[in-house]
């Protein structure tokens, strides 16, 4: 796992979001580091979408904060904004622009040089050689989903949030998406998802456990860490209590 | 049982009282409305003096308007306390239900 | 300030992209100006030598509904895919994103009153003495409209009743842009008003201006509060 | 804020508007002597351009606190800008019926029309409209930060809106401004109730502004006294 110190850092503190009377997200803190494949897992309504809404800055906390650092350098917002990209559930792209398109829209809005070379590359990593051309709107829930996952590369992101990917991939689209993370992590990217399939907690490097808004389990991912974290979503709050005390 | 037959009266009170405000302007208008054909005399030189009309000023006896004035204004802001008292009514009913709450009886909180 | 204009640039050509693609604002405020106009058309018992007084009138009143169906539509395509924060989340300025959409509209809603003011001058006969003028007024009340309706309709994107809000919202704060667009043009379609077009065009111009500077500071803070 | 320290403020503030009001009525009907064209009716000018003077000041102590919520990040100085400018939007919608009551029968008297396009009279009928587009936000464009953020948006734009209003509305009719009638002020009795009548509307103004923003700092203590009960109810 990559070292905090060198590479791109995001560091959570306390946070918490609160909507009318309740807490969608109590003091919430953890650091993650270049390379490393976090899973945020947890039933509906813990609070993971939240938390990546927080995290890429689509929503302001309402106590506590989100850090980007580069080389352990706090980054200013523009910079993060730079660095960071967001994936949430309802895709970022335009349907009336076809990938290609919205590709190329990303691109110059995220002042990328020489982005007439990289958005072939992107549009032949995502498989889409046949449907760059067609409107987003025409295409397969997992096919806009690859659209999406090429935005991400296209703008250079270092770091990555992606709020359940998996939905509408079919069995390879998952293994397409698992070897992408991947690929991506050992680059140095940091890779975060919101999801629910064991499998690909169990390929993250470390995984976050939310329940009713709180930071319950926060261990190393793979097997066991798997396990330990559905274990917990299903025990429900009171063994969890008892673990991880 | 109490409270539903309080908000039923108040809001039969609150319509009466508009049907009461709305019937007394209704009626000041018409009482005095008689036919006034404004023929345009030459062409509009874009004053909005232009639409005075001294015939129609001394139909209604001064004290009538002045007494309406005062009065609507009185009602105007005693509508207003009335909401207050509401708002204030409200505030209460919703320190019980916390109270409620916090002595741990059960029941949700209300949705925000 | 090369990337800020390069962004501008971006978003206006995404835009006009999606709507060559679709033409869905633009064929919205023509269709509803178009019926409007035939409304007037019959509603008002045209007393043809009269056209000069209630001309002026229709061609605002037209041109202010319009522009608010099209504002309304405006922000259909961010809201579908929730793009507008894609957009905010980028490394760029939210005041650029509020200009190259005011801008956007703004084009669209001249498109649409091109063809629009020509039918009006068409069906009520009127004869454009000062054309500077007239075409001046309806550029600069445009302006004003897509400032101030841009920045409520990006912000009414999410509410249930927009189509209502935007109006109520909107209209008060464009009451000026009426008076003074409504003004030039009667004068420059010859109306016996003893006053300087001039004046009430440097006014809107001076609406455009102030409000601009207020919208594109509010948007950024209002988007994020 | 101690309760009884509100609960004292708010009594202070009523008596003075009761006292200030009866005085003003006093001076209105018994001091100020007639005015010749209009007779009686004319002391319908004093609570009309009284309580209009008063919606625009509420309008602006509204858009004070609007750039408050959206420039300050502190969250009580927010609070505390919101429960403002929801209180003086509601009082100023308040003054705004009044004014739109009185006006309309000062100016049948005056001008034998129910309504004219007198540049005072139209500038209220729009900050009144503006007040209800603030609270039409507030109440539908999301009861969240949001929402209020738009609401607070708008009153600030309201400052340049009414200048602009203000400037296109005195011109509407004609070129030069239009001499504004000032209601035959000249006798000194007249000026007393005037401004008697000025104080007393700010002074209920006040009373009623002061008692909604308690009001609403209360809903505010028992959202976050909600809060801290949900915040509790995971805890062991």
């Amino acid at each position: 796992m990559g070292g905090p110190e060198h590479g791109i850092g995001l560091v959570a503190e306390r946070l918490t979001r609160i909507i009318g009377r309740r807490h969608v997200l109590r003091d919430v803190s953890f650091r993650a580091g270049a390379g490393e494949v976090v899973a945020i897992v947890g039933r509906n309504g813990a609070g993971k979408s939240t938390l990546l809404s927080l995290l890429s800055g689509r929503q302001s906390p309402d106590r506590g904060g989100v850090r980007v650092e580069s080389d352990g350098r706090v980054l200013s917002p523009r910079e993060s904004a730079t660095v960071v990209g967001f994936l949430p559930h309802d895709l970022f792209l335009y349907p009336d622009l076809t990938a290609r398109e919205n590709l190329a829209f990303f691109a110059s809005l995220y002042g990328v040089r020489h982005a007439d070379e990289r958005i072939p590359l992107a549009i032949d990593a995502i498989g889409l050689p046949r449907d760059a051309d067609r409107p987003v709107r025409t295409l397969s829930r997992g096919m806009q989903q690859r659209a999406a996952i090429g935005r991400l590369m296209v703008i250079g992101a270092r770091v990555w949030l992606l709020d359940e990917p998996t939905t509408g991939l079919d069995e390879p689209g998952r293994a397409w998406l698992a070897a992408t993370l991947d690929a991506a992590a050992r680059r140095g990217v940091l890779v975060a998802t919101a999801s629910h399939y064991r499998a690909e907690v169990e390929a993250a490097t470390r995984v976050l456990v939310l329940d009713a808004g709180r930071l319950v389990l926060d261990v190393a991912g793979g097997a066991d860490g798997a396990t330990r974290a559905f274990e917990v979503i299903e025990g429900g709050i009171v063994a969890a209590r008892g673990g991880a005390a | 049982m109490r409270s539903t037959r309080s908000r039923v009266a108040r809001v039969l009170a609150g319509l009466v009282l508009a049907a009461v405000a709305s019937a007394a302007v209704a009626g000041t208008a018409l009482a005095q409305e008689e036919p006034r054909d404004k023929a345009a005399a030459g062409a509009w030189d874009g004053s909005w003096r232009a639409g005075v009309d001294d015939s129609a000023r001394d139909v209604v006896s001064g004290e009538t308007m002045v007494v309406v004035a005062y009065g609507a204004v009185w009602a105007i802001l005693f509508v207003y306390v009335l909401r207050l008292a509401a708002d204030i009514r409200g505030l209460r009913r919703e320190t019980e239900d916390l109270k409620r709450l916090v002595a741990g009886q059960g029941g949700k909180p209300p949705a925000s | 300030m090369t990337a800020g204009l390069r962004q501008f640039g971006a978003v206006l050509a995404k835009d006009a992209r999606i709507e060559f693609r679709t033409r869905d604002i633009v064929y919205t405020m023509a269709l509803f100006s178009i019926l409007l106009v035939f409304v007037f058309a019959f509603a008002f018992l045209s007393d043809p030598s009269r056209t000069r007084d209630y001309g002026p009138g229709i061609v605002w009143v037209t041109l202010l509904f319009s522009a608010t169906v099209g504002q309304n539509r405006l922000f259909d395509r961010e809201r579908e895919n929730g793009c507008l924060w894609s957009m905010l989340l980028a490394p760029v300025p939210a005041g650029v994103v509020f200009a190259a959409k005011a801008t956007g509209h703004f084009l669209f809603t001249v498109a649409m009153a091109a063809v629009t003011v020509a039918l009006i001058v068409v069906f009520f006969d009127l004869r454009v003495l000062d054309v500077g003028g007239f075409v001046g007024s309806l550029l600069l009340g445009t302006a004003g409209m897509s400032l101030v309706g841009t920045l409520f309709s990006a912000m009414l994107m999410n509410a249930r009743m927009k189509e209502v809000l935007l109006p109520l919202v909107t209209f008060p704060v464009l009451v000026p842009v009426v008076i003074a667009g409504v003004k030039v043009t009667a004068l420059s379609v010859g109306a016996p008003l003893q006053e300087d077009a001039g004046a009430w065009l440097r006014f809107l111009l001076g609406f455009d201006m102030i409000f601009g500077a207020v919208t594109v500071l509010l948007f950024g803070r209002m988007i994020r509060s | 804020m101690g309760r009884g320290w509100t609960r004292w403020i708010g009594a202070a503030l009523a008596v003075a508007a009761l006292v200030t009001m009866l005085a003003a009525l006093y001076a209105i009907f018994f001091v100020a002597p007639l005015e010749m064209t209009m007779g009686i009716a004319q002391k319908i000018f004093y609570i009309h351009v009284g309580s209009a003077m008063n919606m625009l000041l509420a309008f602006g102590v509204c858009a004070l606190a609007g750039a408050t919520f959206l420039a300050v990040r502190a969250p009580r100085a927010r609070a505390m800008a919101d429960a403002i400018g929801v209180a003086t939007a509601e009082v100023g919608v308040t003054l705004g019926a009044i004014v739109l009551v009185t006006g309309p029968l000062w100016a049948r008297k005056a001008w034998g029309t129910w309504w004219t396009w007198e540049p005072r009279l139209t500038l209220s009928l729009m900050v009144f409209l503006l007040f209800l587009a603030y609270l039409a936000l507030r109440a539908f464009a999301g009861s969240d930060r949001f929402g209020r953020g738009v609401a607070a948006g708008l009153s600030i734009m309201g400052i340049p809106a009414i200048y602009f209003i203000h400037f296109a509305v005195e011109r509407w009719g004609g070129a030069h401004p239009q001499v504004v009638y000032k209601g035959g002020l000249t006798v000194p009795g007249m000026k007393l109730a005037f401004w008697l009548s000025v104080l007393a509307v700010s002074l209920v103004t006040a009373a009623l502004a002061y008692q909604r923003a308690v009001i609403e700092t209360q809903r505010q203590a028992i959202d976050a006294l909600f809060l801290e009960l949900d915040r509790r109810e995971g805890l062991p």
